[in-house]
């Protein structure tokens, strides 16, 4: 099945007092109609900033490459400004992270998503408020007649992030980004969510990608899985594949410093040892290699690992993979 | 929900507390029950676990009960005895220590480390100002950072670095319980997972008791040893760690249990599905 | 909603009454016997005697200050030695020049701070960017009266195109007020441009534009309406020197409004006029403020009164 | 023959004059004031027993007739047709409550009259004024005298409620810058050409200027240099030079540190009063050498001349009881024309020989009423009956003591016999006077002044007499 | 453990951005110090007295002798002008110190006082506030003659509260946060709070707010003194040199505008220097909220 996003060789650099920082690294991903993609990885990998190339919305100081990014056969970089403002909102919609920032607290909850529809349909405003209603209640906004008249700053929490699905959902777009959509709510309403975007992606047929550094929910929402480390694609593959087999020291370390369920103190956590880098810090080599316990000497600091095949369809991109396979991992 | 009374020395006891506070809204004043009618203990020890959704009362519980904010009634009692005065409250702080949530606000970020960490020494007049320096190079070795960071300023370093920081402000005047309100909440995983390893490691060494607050399960799990489940204000579930998550009785507990994002369970239900 | 409103007014009251009190006791402390100050050199005694009853200052300064609170009550500000008119009517007689010449300033520099900040704040490294802070610079160095002075020269005396002062008609207008509104416009440019660019870095913003609104709408209707709280706050804050601006540029150019009033009123040393003016100033700029902070309240639903 | 007049001849038109300084008072009560504007309304409202022509010369007025029966007293005969503003008729009684009242003293225009100088009535109609002394310029003194209602002497609250007379024109208003006067139509002269006067105060010299160059303003009174120049080749305007003889003068005082002579005479010599009158005045003012104006009658210039001599000035301040140096006070104000101007040269000029001086700027106002409880300020002192015995007469009794705290036995008697002196010995009597004042330097003479007046072109047959009033304003007239 | 080495760079002002700020600040700094020194030396500088009549010289056009010109008196315009600064320049710096110290004082008691205190000291200034300026000054100077220490009071009660104001809401922000309650917990006294930790986050907002302060008093002094509120005649100030020109705007358009050149050249320095300033703390602070 042909692909409707394919994103090939990104990469998205800032300019810093001592030349470019590279936030996204080449980095390469498709996704097929009706799929969900997961994006995880700590904080300043580079998550973000991947998702808002997607809309020509990164930051006016970002320098965005590719080779292409191909979106439903059209090239998005080539996009004109017009043509832009026509697939935002309409073909590939986002929710962010934070609710409470990205409603406008003055505008009311049915003015933004009239004003989101009508962006992109000439209707008249009844039409544009009863589709409001409709999206509201697709996303489970109680009562949205009536509620949708209030200003963000009088609903919970989870309310307003109902009001930012149902803004993203106003013109069945193909594709909706989350961007750690869930991130700030609490557990039982995050789950209420995540649930809610499964179902709405499968009826609605639509591509998700969701972006999140749990890989907890990773597992609950995605069918692909793709690791970050500091704007690098470090493992990419089937969600369950990738969790069950994690073929990447640095997926592992995440794995095994996070606690589940199931564990105790009488099966410790294990660290990764050292923080997270600073973007542009890295420089040539293996983005994790100053962290990794198993990286190979002399190759780790030079080379920048390429794809090796884990699995089908599952790629690891690590020396010390690519050399022992999984014999040589932690 | 009474917990047990206990009088025995090191005992860190909050009885009853009731915290109401007045909301002006739409010009009218409304109460709001933040904690209603708790007591909490934590023996010498421990790792006290509390758990509940945002805006159950976590954080004002843990205030009261170091004198950040005053209780609507109750009492905070320490080693037997009520803290009634200011002078309870200053000999409890030399005692109990708090550790903020967020690592960015938490240190005064015009201070360099070395000082912020050298101040409870000079408040209390701990030691001989020249014996300072020594003892906060010592405390930074203690909690995984290098004598150096003592000359840098806050936004010099990183978030969990910046913990590490406030554990060891906390532990300058040697207190023998440490309230943590989420303080691994704003950390990635992977650094999560070490400054969680450093308060086990510190527990053992300096003989620790903890009262833990978090809202993620998966923590609490690893970590305490006796959990409370706060559900709008109250407390509505208590007991060991393992018997409260493997054995929930109140509903609220089985619903928090069944919304954790665990991917073990996942790739289980997949399994399954598979 | 209603509880809020009384308070603030309550306490503006109470503001207006401590500023009227200090007002009046300063005066009446350190200024010297007005019937001395008015009555002619060669005055007898009795003539003295008499202005002193006039003036109603041979009674106790408490009951100066009772029967002068009981007649404010009821208008009545006194009677001006200068002008021999009741304070009051001198008052309303300039007040609706000032007001006139206040509000156009206003109007201006609020329509150019709104226009020349955002696009500063939308292109900071362009043309707008520098214009903008050019203004601020200047606006801020310049005194008013420089201004004025500067715009007589040109305007006046070498172009002719305008009069250089005293009121006949809208064109008298246009010189004082394009020199007041240059002396206020620089804090409001700053804020509106610094708000600008704080809400254009906000989430809703860059929300906005995921959602494919057209620019224009984002820039005037998204970001402007946040953008301008911060102003409105300092529009309250500004009035005085908004007034301060306006009392220099009546100066200036002779315009017969409450600064020049006010300015006669000083150099003839009188009291009940000084007093007057600064009293129904003072209690103008309590009003709009508290009318700020009510207006603030209607635009702002997060504050919804709770401020404090 | 005020009935004469047919509808065409009725008052018409309005004239403005712009003044650079408001009344001096609150009460209407022409015998109180000192100022312009308080002669320029008074000598419209009120009529006098006698009155000047535009040549100094003293004409029948509400007296019809009059003779010098001795050094001490006059004849008059009145006519009867005359009235108060109110409806009431002048009587002699009015006439000798206005005059009785001056000659008792304390009032600012006393200095007109001999103390107690009294009225005798004969008839209703005839009276005679009697000096206790011998008063040379009675006659000068009578075209001064505004006649008031004995009401309102005898009631002085009446005062305050507005100008009552029975001159050509009625008090209207006053609103602190301008006082409106109406043609009064029943005047026994016949009612007056123009229907409204307008006294206008516009403190601001600017605006004063800007205000007679279009048009709002039809007199400007007692222009500066600079004004003159911005009409200079104007043909709207004629400049007027009728004016009372009046001197600039920087009035001291006397119980300060001013009341040491040499001090005074150091001051003297500091300043280069030439220079003063060439540059700030634009050589439009001379200088005289007495305590007299120039153009005044019996003005000799007098030795020594008290010439610019810093090194004069310097030795004697080293002579004075201030030999450390001393610091006065000044205020200044806007009263005569480039007064600030004058007031920092002279600051200036002192500061060279050590004496410091503070000033404070005033409105002239507030100038006005208070400058006597400065050091020093700068005023003008001018003739207002057209003879040397006012001027010099400042410096006696109530007004010596209230403008300057001056109080000199030996002055008084000098004053007293230049009053007394026959017209053939006056001449010398006033110089002994004026002399005496001179080597004193009671004040700093600095230099005459001439007042110029701005009249806009379309007031007709404008004249003045050489007086501080406007009491030839009846004959003119404006177009429309 | 290792750290990074050095500090993150992104998130801070561009370098053409850098640049300018500095450029404004320099510019801002060499014009300062250029007016000030000026006034400093006035008596080498200067052709001759500031009160030095000179009455052959009077209203003379800007030339190779004056370059400034004279005034109606013959007084050199430039001389005036030089020793005018000083008295500008030492008001306005003064009562510059005299607000900050003040404001300050008053912004900390708002933010840290007792109870009691703070609603009292809020409506203290609140109510300065609401005092127009210049009807504050008309007030004042109605009642006292206007002399340099007066108008140095003058400058300090128009000025405090506005700074008053800033203190407070920096220091009431910074109170709210964390690392004050952790101050607190390990038993540090408010006074300690606020000196050590508080008022290190006041200061970089303070040399803005003085640099700006002292522009707006060396424009509110000359207003005053235009208005005949200032320091008396004959001793100059720059808004006194001005009012004297006032009547002469048709006739000798130098009296009344060159010497407010001098206002708006050293005012514009200090508000250029507010600027860089104003432009540095905000950088520094988003590099301290940098992650
Ligand atoms: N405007 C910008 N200028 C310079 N660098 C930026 C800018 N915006 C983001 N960055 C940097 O780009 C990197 C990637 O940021 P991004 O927001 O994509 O991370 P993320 O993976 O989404 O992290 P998080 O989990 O915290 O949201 C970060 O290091 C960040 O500091
Ligand atoms: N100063 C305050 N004024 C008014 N209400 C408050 C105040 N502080 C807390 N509350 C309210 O008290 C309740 C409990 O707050 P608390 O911060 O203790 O919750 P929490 O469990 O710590 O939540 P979180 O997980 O979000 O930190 C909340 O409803 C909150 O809105
Ligand atoms: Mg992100
Ligand atoms: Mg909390």
């Amino acid at each position: 099945m042909e692909p409707v996003l394919s994103v090939e060789n990104l990469s998205v650099r800032f300019p810093g007092r001592a030349g470019d920082i590279t936030v996204v690294d080449d980095l390469s991903f498709s996704l097929e109609a009706g799929r969900s993609l997961v994006i995880a990885g700590e904080s300043g990998s580079g998550k973000s900033m991947a998702c808002q190339t997607l809309l020509g919305i990164a930051p006016g100081s970002a320098r965005v490459t590719a080779t292409r990014i191909g979106w439903r056969g059209r090239d998005l970089q080539k996009l004109s400004q017009e043509d832009w403002r026509g697939v935002r909102g309409a073909e590939i919609a986002m929710i962010f992270q934070d609710p409470t920032a990205a409603l406008n607290p003055l505008i009311t909850v049915e003015h933004q998503i009239v004003d989101a529809v009508r962006a992109h349909r000439r209707c008249s405003r009844d039409e544009a408020r009863a589709r409001a209603v409709e999206v509201l209640g697709m996303a489970g906004f109680p009562d949205a007649a009536q509620r949708m008249k209030s200003y963000p700053s009088e609903l919970s929490g989870g309310l307003r992030q109902r009001v930012a699905i149902a803004l993203a959902l106003a013109n069945a777009p193909s594709l909706i980004i989350a961007d750690e959509a869930t991130t700030n709510l609490d557990v039982s309403i995050q789950a209420q969510i995540v649930k809610l975007l499964r179902e709405l992606q499968k009826k609605l047929g639509m591509a998700l990608i969701f972006v999140t550094h749990d890989l907890g929910l990773a597992a609950e929402i995605g069918d692909d899985l793709l690791v970050m480390y500091a704007g690098h694609a470090v493992e990419y593959g089937p969600a369950r594949g990738v969790l069950a087999d994690p073929c990447h020291p640095y997926t592992r370390g995440l794995l095994r410093s996070a606690p589940t369920l199931k564990s105790s103190r009488d099966n410790p956590l294990v660290p990764i040892p050292g923080q997270p880098p600073q973007p542009g810090s890295i420089g040539g080599g293996a983005p994790f290699r100053s962290r990794c316990p198993v990286s190979v000497a002399g190759v780790c600091e030079t080379a920048r690992p390429g794809w090796s095949e884990a699995g089908p369809g599952h790629l690891v991109a690590c020396h010390r993979f690519a050399q022992d396979g999984r014999r040589g991992l932690p | 929900m009474n917990a047990a009374v206990s009088t025995s020395a090191g005992v860190l006891e909050a009885r009853n507390i009731v915290k109401t506070f007045s909301v002006r809204r739409e010009g009218r004043t409304r109460e709001v029950r933040a904690v209603n009618d708790v007591s909490v203990a934590v023996a010498p020890g421990e790792i006290v676990g509390l758990v509940g959704e945002s805006g159950c009362g976590k954080t004002t519980l843990s205030r009261i009960m170091i004198g950040i904010e005053q209780p609507t009634q109750g009492e905070v009692r320490y080693g037997g005895k009520p803290v009634a005065d200011r002078a309870d409250w200053a000999a409890l702080r030399r005692s109990v220590q708090y550790v903020f949530q967020d690592p960015f606000t938490a240190l005064c970020p015009t201070m360099r480390i070395g000082k912020a960490l050298a101040e409870p020494l000079a408040i209390h007049g701990l030691c001989a100002p020249s014996e300072r320096d020594g003892k906060v190079a010592r405390m930074l070795e203690m909690v995984g950072l290098h004598p150096d960071v003592a000359r840098r300023m806050p936004n010099q370093l990183s978030g969990g670095q910046r913990q590490r920081v406030n554990l060891a402000r906390a532990l300058m005047v040697e207190p023998k319980i440490l309230i943590c309100d989420e303080i691994v909440s704003g950390l990635d995983v992977s650094v999560q997972a070490q400054v969680l390893q450093l308060l086990l490691d510190l527990k053992q060494r300096l003989d620790l008791s903890l009262i833990f607050i978090s809202h993620d399960l998966r923590v609490i799990r690893y970590l305490c040893d006796r959990v409370l489940v706060m559900y709008l204000g109250e407390i509505v579930e208590q007991g060991e760690t393992a018997s409260v998550f493997d054995n929930p009785r109140h509903d609220y507990t089985r619903t928090l249990l069944a919304a954790i994002p665990d991917h073990s369970r996942a790739l289980a239900a997949m399994a399954d599905n598979a | 909603m209603g509880s809020f409103i009384i308070r603030r007014v309550a306490q503006s009251l109470i503001i207006v009454v401590l500023i009227a009190v200090t007002v009046f006791l300063v005066l009446r402390l350190s200024a010297g016997d007005p019937a001395r100050i008015r009555a002619p050199v060669f005055a007898r005694p009795d003539v003295i005697e008499q202005y002193r009853r006039d003036f109603g200052i041979d009674r106790p300064l408490i009951e100066q200050l009772g029967s002068f609170f009981l007649n404010a009550l009821r208008g009545d500000l006194g009677q001006s030695f200068r002008f021999q008119a009741p304070v009051t009517d001198l008052i309303l007689q300039a007040l609706p020049k000032t007001l006139m010449l206040a509000g156009v300033s206003l109007a201006l520099s609020l329509a150019v701070a709104i226009v020349l900040g955002s696009l500063a704040a939308l292109r900071p490294r362009s043309f707008w960017g520098w214009l903008s802070s050019a203004v601020a610079a200047f606006g801020q160095s310049a005194p008013v009266f420089w201004t004025g002075a500067v715009l007589v020269l040109v305007f006046a005396v070498g172009l002719r195109w305008l009069p250089s002062g005293g009121y006949n008609g809208l064109s008298s207008l246009v010189l004082p007020a394009i020199a007041v509104t240059l002396s206020i416009l620089p804090t409001q440019l700053r804020v509106l441009r610094a708000s600008m660019q704080a809400v254009l870095k906000e989430d809703y913003i860059r929300t906005a534009r995921a959602f494919g609104l057209r620019e224009r709408r984002i820039t005037f209707v998204y970001a402007l309406k946040n953008a301008c709280l911060p102003l409105l706050t300092v529009i309250g804050v500004d009035i005085g020197y908004l007034l301060g601006g306006v009392i220099v540029a009546e100066v200036v150019f002779a315009f017969p409004g409450i600064g020049e009033l006010a300015l006669v009123a000083l150099n003839a040393r009188d009291y009940p006029l000084i007093q007057g003016i600064t009293i129904v100033t003072a209690s103008f700029f309590v009003i709009v403020n508290l009318l700020i902070d009510l207006l603030y309240t209607r635009v702002d639903p997060r504050i919804r009164l709770e401020r404090s | 023959p005020a009935r004469a007049l047919a509808a065409d001849g009725a008052p018409a038109g309005t004239l403005t004059y712009g003044n650079a300084e408001p009344p001096t008072s609150n009460y209407w009560d022409p015998a109180a004031g000192f100022g312009l504007v308080d002669e320029q309304v008074a000598s419209l409202v009120h009529d006098t027993l006698l009155a000047f022509d535009d040549a100094g010369k003293v004409q029948p007025s509400v007296a019809t007739a009059w003779e010098l029966k001795s050094p001490t007293t006059v004849a008059l005969t009145l006519r009867s047709d005359v009235k108060f503003h109110d409806g009431k008729p002048v009587t002699a009684e009015d006439i000798k409550a206005t005059i009785d009242r001056l000659g008792e003293g304390k009032l600012a225009q006393s200095m007109v009259v001999v103390p107690g100088i009294k009225v005798n009535i004969a008839s209703p109609t005839s009276i005679e004024v009697v000096s206790p002394q011998p008063f040379g310029v009675i006659l000068n003194a009578l075209a001064f005298i505004k006649i008031l209602p004995k009401a309102n002497i005898d009631n002085p609250d009446n005062f305050k409620k507005g100008a009552l007379g029975s001159g050509p024109y009625k008090f209207v208003s006053y609103s602190g810058n301008d006082v409106v006067l109406e043609a009064n139509p029943d005047h026994w002269a016949g009612a007056p050409k123009i229907k409204t006067v307008t006294f206008r105060y516009i403190e601001d010299a600017q605006a004063r200027i800007n205000a007679l160059l279009s048009g709002q303003v039809d007199i400007l009174t007692r222009v500066s240099s600079e004004d003159l120049a911005r009409v200079e080749g104007n043909d709207t305007f004629i400049v007027n030079r009728q004016s009372p003889p009046a001197q600039i003068v920087a009035i001291y005082q006397h119980n300060g540190p001013l009341g040491d002579v040499k001090l005074r005479q150091a001051v003297a010599h500091a300043i280069n009063r030439e220079a003063i009158a060439k540059s700030l005045m634009r050589g439009a003012n001379s200088v005289g050498f007495s305590s007299l104006p120039t153009n005044s009658p019996f003005y000799t210039p007098l030795e020594p001349k008290f010439e610019y001599d810093l090194e004069k000035a310097k030795a004697l301040l080293a002579e004075s009881s201030h030999a450390g140096g001393v610091t006065l006070r000044m205020s200044t104000s806007t009263l005569v024309p480039n007064q600030i101007e004058i007031d920092q040269v002279i600051a200036a000029s002192l500061q060279q020989i050590g004496i410091n001086v503070e000033v404070e700027r005033l409105e002239v106002g507030a100038f006005r009423s208070s400058y006597n409880t400065y050091d020093i300020n700068l005023n003008t002192l001018a003739i207002f009956n057209n003879d040397p015995d006012f001027v010099l007469g400042f410096y006696v009794g109530g007004t010596g003591e209230a403008v300057f705290h001056f109080k000199d036995a030996k002055y008084e008697e000098l004053h007293a016999a230049q009053r007394a002196a026959t017209p053939d010995k006056r001449a010398e009597a006033v110089t002994a006077a004026a002399s005496y004042l001179w080597e004193n330097q009671v004040t700093l003479y600095l230099s005459d002044e001439v007042w110029h007046f701005i009249v806009n072109k379309r007031v007709h047959d404008y004249v003045r007499a050489p007086l501080v009033g406007e009491n030839l304003l009846a004959k003119v007239s404006v177009a429309s | 453990m290792a750290a990074p080495a050095t500090l993150p760079t992104q998130g801070g002002p561009g370098l053409i951005q850098r640049l300018r700020v500095n450029v404004a600040l320099g510019a801002g700094v060499v014009l300062l110090v250029i007016m000030v020194l000026a006034a400093v030396a006035a008596p080498l500088l200067a052709s001759s007295g500031p009160t030095e009549v000179d009455l052959m010289a009077v209203r003379l056009p800007p030339s190779p002798q004056h370059w400034f010109g004279t005034d109606a008196v013959g007084r050199d315009l430039l001389s005036r002008v030089l020793y005018g600064g000083r008295v500008s320049l030492l008001i306005a710096g003064v009562g510059m110190i005299g607000s900050l110290t003040l404001g300050t004082l008053m912004g900390m008691l708002a933010a840290f006082g007792n109870r009691f205190v703070r609603p009292a000291v809020d409506r203290v200034i609140e109510i300065q506030l609401a005092f127009p300026y210049v009807l504050l000054a008309i007030a004042v100077t109605s009642a006292v003659r206007p002399s340099t220490p007066v108008l140095i009071l003058l400058m300090v009660l128009a000025a405090w509260a506005a700074a008053a104001r800033v203190v407070r809401a920096i220091a009431l922000q910074e109170r709210g946060k964390d690392y004050v309650k952790a101050a607190e917990v390990l038993g540090a006294s408010r006074l300690r709070i606020a000196m050590l930790h508080v008022f290190p986050s006041v200061l970089p907002s303070l040399v803005v707010l003085a640099a700006m302060q002292m522009a707006a008093m060396i424009v509110f002094e000359a207003t005053l003194s235009f208005l005949g509120m200032g320091v008396q005649p004959p001793t100059p100030s720059w808004g006194g040199i001005m009012l004297d020109g006032k009547n002469y705007i048709t006739s000798a358009w130098w009296v009344a505008s060159l010497p407010g050149l001098a206002i708006v050249v050293t005012s514009l320095a200090l508000v250029l220097i507010g600027d860089g300033l104003q432009a540095r703390t905000e950088a520094m602070r988003a590099r301290e909220g940098d992650r």
